[in-house]
């Protein structure tokens, strides 16, 4: 088992969702973030000072998946969160030993 | 000057003033929050420019002189007041109302238009649509042939709703529409909206009759229901059609039913005013579905609501008006009565006349000054801006900040 | 008709009218985020319903004829009104208050009630519990007796708090109720209503002298500063006992002092006022602790601050009520004086029947009507829906919305 | 008694109590989260405490008797009022003004004043300085020498301005300051402020004539006009220097047009009101960056707006004044001319004098009280308290509480 | 060391983390997330516009805890989270090279 | 690659953002939590009535380095969170297998 988590731009993720759907990703799980990187943030001005805002926002995305399809899943994710424009985001895999289906108490494979 | 009648103008306007600030909020919370400032901006900007061109000229040009097409310089900068007349207090009453009338269409340029484009959009139309048909309906030609408006149906929300239809044809649809639409961001915002936007209503209506008086009891009652019907009826349908009563279904019926007595408020009994409430509820309800299937973005249906309902308001009239109920309240009140109030169809026919004039003149005039807009400093944000937000972007603030906390 | 009374009554109106928003948001703010909707909805569901029922027939009902116990249908549909004597005012004056009396209750049912048996509970309510009440308390036999009532004391706050009383007891507890606590989603929104509601019940309360003379004066100034003396109370009682000085503390105790200064802003003078205000904003403080010792769950207290404070309001009066003082302001304005003003117990022996008679009406009335919605539509929403939620389930509409402005 | 005077001056009175939650809201907005509950709490105390003052003991301190310096106790307790004479009215309606004067001080103390000081702090000031100041600005000395204030520019906005001067002195900058700024936390709530504000402001300055008479219509246009002009030249020079028009440019700029203009409306026209709000705009948008540079950590800009804006509009007085207009409004109306309406410098000199004193007693006076107050109970929280809010520490409280909807 | 992130309902948040509590969890982190799975999202209708809300609000729990009691904390998240209703959500374990107490600088297991 | 998580007090975010900026560090993500742990949390007290907070604002830091630094990064957030009082706050460390940068596709190291 493998989590695999994405940070991406806000409005690419539908995209990355049906992405994630159509290479059989069923389950998984978004957080609102800010994020701080090469993109920089923004400026803004209330009377006449300036605010530094250097965080952008993002999503985060994290999925659970079987080894098997983690190059599969992490592809999807690039190829639907890509825009080409810095801010893009980042994925990262992790190691997961273990995954259990709360409701089922099914583990790993099965609780995907 | 009776010292009871200026005390109602004066609360009266006072009313109006914040219906602005109401209607930012109202079409503020069903903004997403990345656009919700640009959004209170457009309507709060209106009440900056407005009210300042309308002292200086637009009141003169909408309401001196004997022409039959537009008003004249003679009072232009307050001067040549009836000052024992509260001519004062009508102007300033009067700047109110011209205010929101701009402030109605940038519901449905929400989420893209340039804000540069905005500011010079408001006083443009303001002179050259605003004034001129204001003109004819109230001292000018429309209202000599017969046709009546008591407190802007035609001449601000039939106005205002055609404009709406000419800018959205200009600037395009959003990114995405029709396909992703997103809820309202601050629902409480809409609700907080819609109960100004009703206090204020009863300054617009019942401070039309310009006193303290009868009239503008019955304006204040026919306000009152036509509101209620017209917030039932629209929730009804949707309980029916969709399933549930929503918030956003009362909101908008109330709305509905205040734009559809705004004409008629001064014309029709209490009666007369449940009945259109709840027309308007209907109908409205139903027109804003049109959008999707014409293929116009009207973002936040200024057209379903303000067109649709200023258009039925001020044609029912025809059918409604009832001068015979209102020689009991006023003496020497007159004007035609409606079909069902034995006028015959007179009156129907003005109404629908005064109308279709404003219809074209309107959306002519104002897609053209769309367009010069379009063509010169150009109307629309860039695709990254539409999509980074335009409060970030367009004004360099941001509607709520909470990481921020975080510092210190 | 003079100018300036009706343009106070006009003002009035409106201002009154906008409590209900204002009660919506001192409400929707204190619910959690999943149920602020259905909070808001069921207030502005009373501004929708009330005020045509209350043109058609619940004015005629409350006010017509010349009854012990009820009025009659004379002025249904607005017929038969004396339109010299402004009785149109009069009718769409009281119409906001109709409207907001059975929203109190809403308070008290909040994160657990079936939408759609509150859509139906509120005409019923109105009709068989309000207008009866109104009808004794004012024209009526609870009226000729000597009891007084200013602006609605009893027939609105005693009636409503009993009657949420009633309507909790068949309702049940929220789930998790008394251990689990859930603390306001939006204290601004509280302090939005609390200064909506203060705002409006200048209307509510000087509005009732019926013109804009020194009766209303007084009124005002009672208003004002019983509320401010119970704010003032409420929250230093909190800040002995707990160790705070709270926002909820300030907001509830400045309702408190608006509900018990309701019944006798007419009749009582400014020092009077003070002390009413005093009192309520101790004992409505303690009262709210009540619940959780007897076991009904009233979940924003509708029952701690407006029956209480509605009792204790009205009677004060007994004691306080100061003829001779008004008799200096308005000629001609005859009540019965309190014990502390040489009126000895009659008034007060009056306001404690006045209030025990709509105390065993209402609750007996209203425990009837959620009975029957309970046997037949069922007057609570399944567990899932408690715990997921009233907006999306029975009102498919979010609060809040943040994750969409991801869409585009 | 003239029941349309009554009426406007009820009405007046109603929003300008409201205004004090509008400012709670407008300055609420612009702090952090985790402050926002106190700055609502400092608002609202004075809604509690000031008004009770005022009817006991403060309203004859500041308008009764025939001193020079300072009034007498006659009218203490609401005692010995003119009651034909609607000394009543006067005496709420001014309550409402007295109530919202020290709050003003309350956003350049944010984020750092202990609750418990302030507590003692408003009641102290009311009385020490509010109540001299204000005697001497309209029954006592200098208006016998000439100097006028409308509806309290120098009374008011001055008096505040300078008073907060004084407490941050001995207050100090918040930590951080001013390296760490934080963005307002909700724009939205600060422009709901600002709507409520200039809603208010109406009565605060129109109500001022004490009546609905030409000169209450004057003041209401001045309003309206001072307003829209400066919240434009606030917007458009932050356009020119940073690059964007902004909410909280045009919010702050309607709130210096209105302070502006708050001590002339009566005695200025149309059109010079218009150049005190463009002059206004620009002069305090400017003013408000003199803080970092001068090193006093005025939090929300009081300083800025009210302390400049309210000099200038008082001096500008001197400039503008028009007493020919005015006599033909309002017979019997009289006061000097300003300098460019053949006046001399006679009234310049006594506007200037007027605020000087103004000036050095409000300064000297507050600061004193802040002292003693920072000697024994200590003006200012913890720095622990300060990063981690004053909500929580001080109140118990938290604005908004979104993880507890997982509760049941 | 492992870190241990439980997806749940957040009307669970309380009985989970009480189980955690008696389990001898002493720290846990909590976050608002948007969920996505088999249980679906829901309509909400806007003007008679419908619009699919695909995420359900849900609640993240990570605890980082000792090898040793793994297995216990799984299992009482599980119990403690489990209303037998689908949506009932996630755990899911993945190893933890080190843990730091920022204040005292501890690490691992003194650090839990 | 690691994945180094901090949960930190929300007012030393920007301290620790410099630090890390200092070390190297050119991206990270944020996210807003709650902790619960041995600082306990508060009482808010609404009429009268005690509500027991247990959790505290707290906010979270994610970023994914290199190996090599991940003693230094570590060691950086420590110092610039350090209050000394309790509730400072945990960093832990999981092994990331895979980083990828989204908009040019790099991998591992070159993403960082
Ligand atoms: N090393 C990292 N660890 C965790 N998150 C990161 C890291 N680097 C970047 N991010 C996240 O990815 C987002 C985009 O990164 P950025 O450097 O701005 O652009 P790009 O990914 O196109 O180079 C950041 O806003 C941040 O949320
Ligand atoms: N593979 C996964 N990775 C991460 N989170 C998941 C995954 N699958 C499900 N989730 C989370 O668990 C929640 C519940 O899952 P769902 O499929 O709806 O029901 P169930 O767990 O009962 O089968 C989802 O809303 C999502 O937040
Ligand atoms: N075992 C843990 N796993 C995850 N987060 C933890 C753990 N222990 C503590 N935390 C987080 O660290 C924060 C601080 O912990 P706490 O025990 O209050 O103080 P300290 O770290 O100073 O001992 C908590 O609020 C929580 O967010």
């Amino acid at each position: 088992m493998k989590l695999i988590t994405a940070i991406i731009k806000p409005f690419r993720l539908d995209g990355v969702k049906e992405a994630l759907k159509a290479v059989g990703v069923e389950g998984l799980t978004v957080t609102e973030v800010q994020g701080f990187g090469r993109q920089g943030g923004h400026t803004e001005t209330y009377r006449g000072a300036e605010y530094k805002i250097d965080f952008v926002p993002k999503v985060k995305i994290e999925a659970v998946v079987s080894d098997a399809v983690v190059d599969q899943v992490v592809d999807a994710i690039v190829t639907a969160a890509r825009t080409d424009k810095i801010g893009d985001g980042k994925v990262w895999v992790t190691p997961a030993e273990l995954l259990v289906r709360i409701r089922t108490g099914e583990r790993n494979d099965d609780a995907v | 000057m009776d010292s009871g009648d200026n005390a109602w103008l004066l609360t009266s306007a006072a009313l109006v003033l914040f219906m602005t600030p109401g209607l930012a909020f109202f079409y503020g919370g069903m903004v997403r929050s990345k656009n919700t400032l640009n959004m209170l901006m457009m309507n709060f900007w209106c009440l900056l420019v407005v009210p300042l061109l309308w002292a200086i000229v637009g009141y003169s040009l909408a309401f001196s002189g004997d022409g039959d097409f537009i008003g004249n310089f003679d009072k232009s900068f307050m001067r040549n007041f009836d000052m024992q007349g509260n001519e004062l207090m009508f102007m300033i009453f009067l700047a109110t109302f011209a205010a929101i009338t701009p402030a109605l269409i940038s519901g449905a340029v929400a989420d893209r238009m340039k804000f540069s484009a905005w500011a010079i959009f408001v006083p443009l139309w303001s002179i050259l649509v605003y004034c001129p048909v204001t003109f004819w309906v109230y001292p000018g030609w429309l209202a000599e042939r017969g046709s009546v408006d008591f407190a802007g149906g035609t001449s601000i929300h039939v106005n205002a709703g055609i404009g709406a239809l000419a800018v959205i044809l200009v600037l395009g649809k959003r990114k995405g529409w029709p396909e992703k639409l997103s809820p309202p961001h601050s629902m409480p915002l809409v609700m907080l909206g819609t109960g100004i936007l009703w206090l204020g209503w009863f300054g617009f209506n019942a401070g039309s009759a310009g006193a303290a008086n009868g009239r503008a009891i019955q304006a204040f009652v026919n306000t009152a229901l036509a509101a209620a019907a017209a917030g039932l009826s629209w929730a009804v349908t949707e309980k029916f059609r969709d399933g549930h009563f929503t918030n956003l279904g009362v909101a908008s019926g109330i709305v509905a039913g205040l734009v559809a007595i705004t004409p008629g408020c001064g014309f029709v009994t209490g009666g007369s005013s449940i009945l259109i409430g709840l027309i308007a509820g209907v109908v409205c309800a139903l027109a804003v579905g049109l959008k999707s299937k014409l293929g116009y973005d009207d973002a936040l249906d200024v057209i379903g609501v303000h067109l649709v309902g200023g258009l039925l308001g001020s044609i029912l009239i025809g059918f409604f008006a009832d001068p015979e109920a209102f020689s009991k309240i006023d003496e020497g009140y007159e004007f035609l009565g409606g079909l069902f109030y034995g006028g015959g169809t007179e009156l129907l026919v003005e109404q629908i006349l005064a109308n279709v004039v404003t219809l074209i003149f309107s959306f002519a005039v104002t897609f053209a000054i769309a367009k010069v807009l379009d063509l010169t400093i150009g109307l629309r944000v860039s695709e990254e801006v539409e999509s980074e937000g335009l409060d970030i972007r367009e004004h360099a603030e941001t509607a709520y900040s909470s990481l921020d906390r975080s510092t210190i």
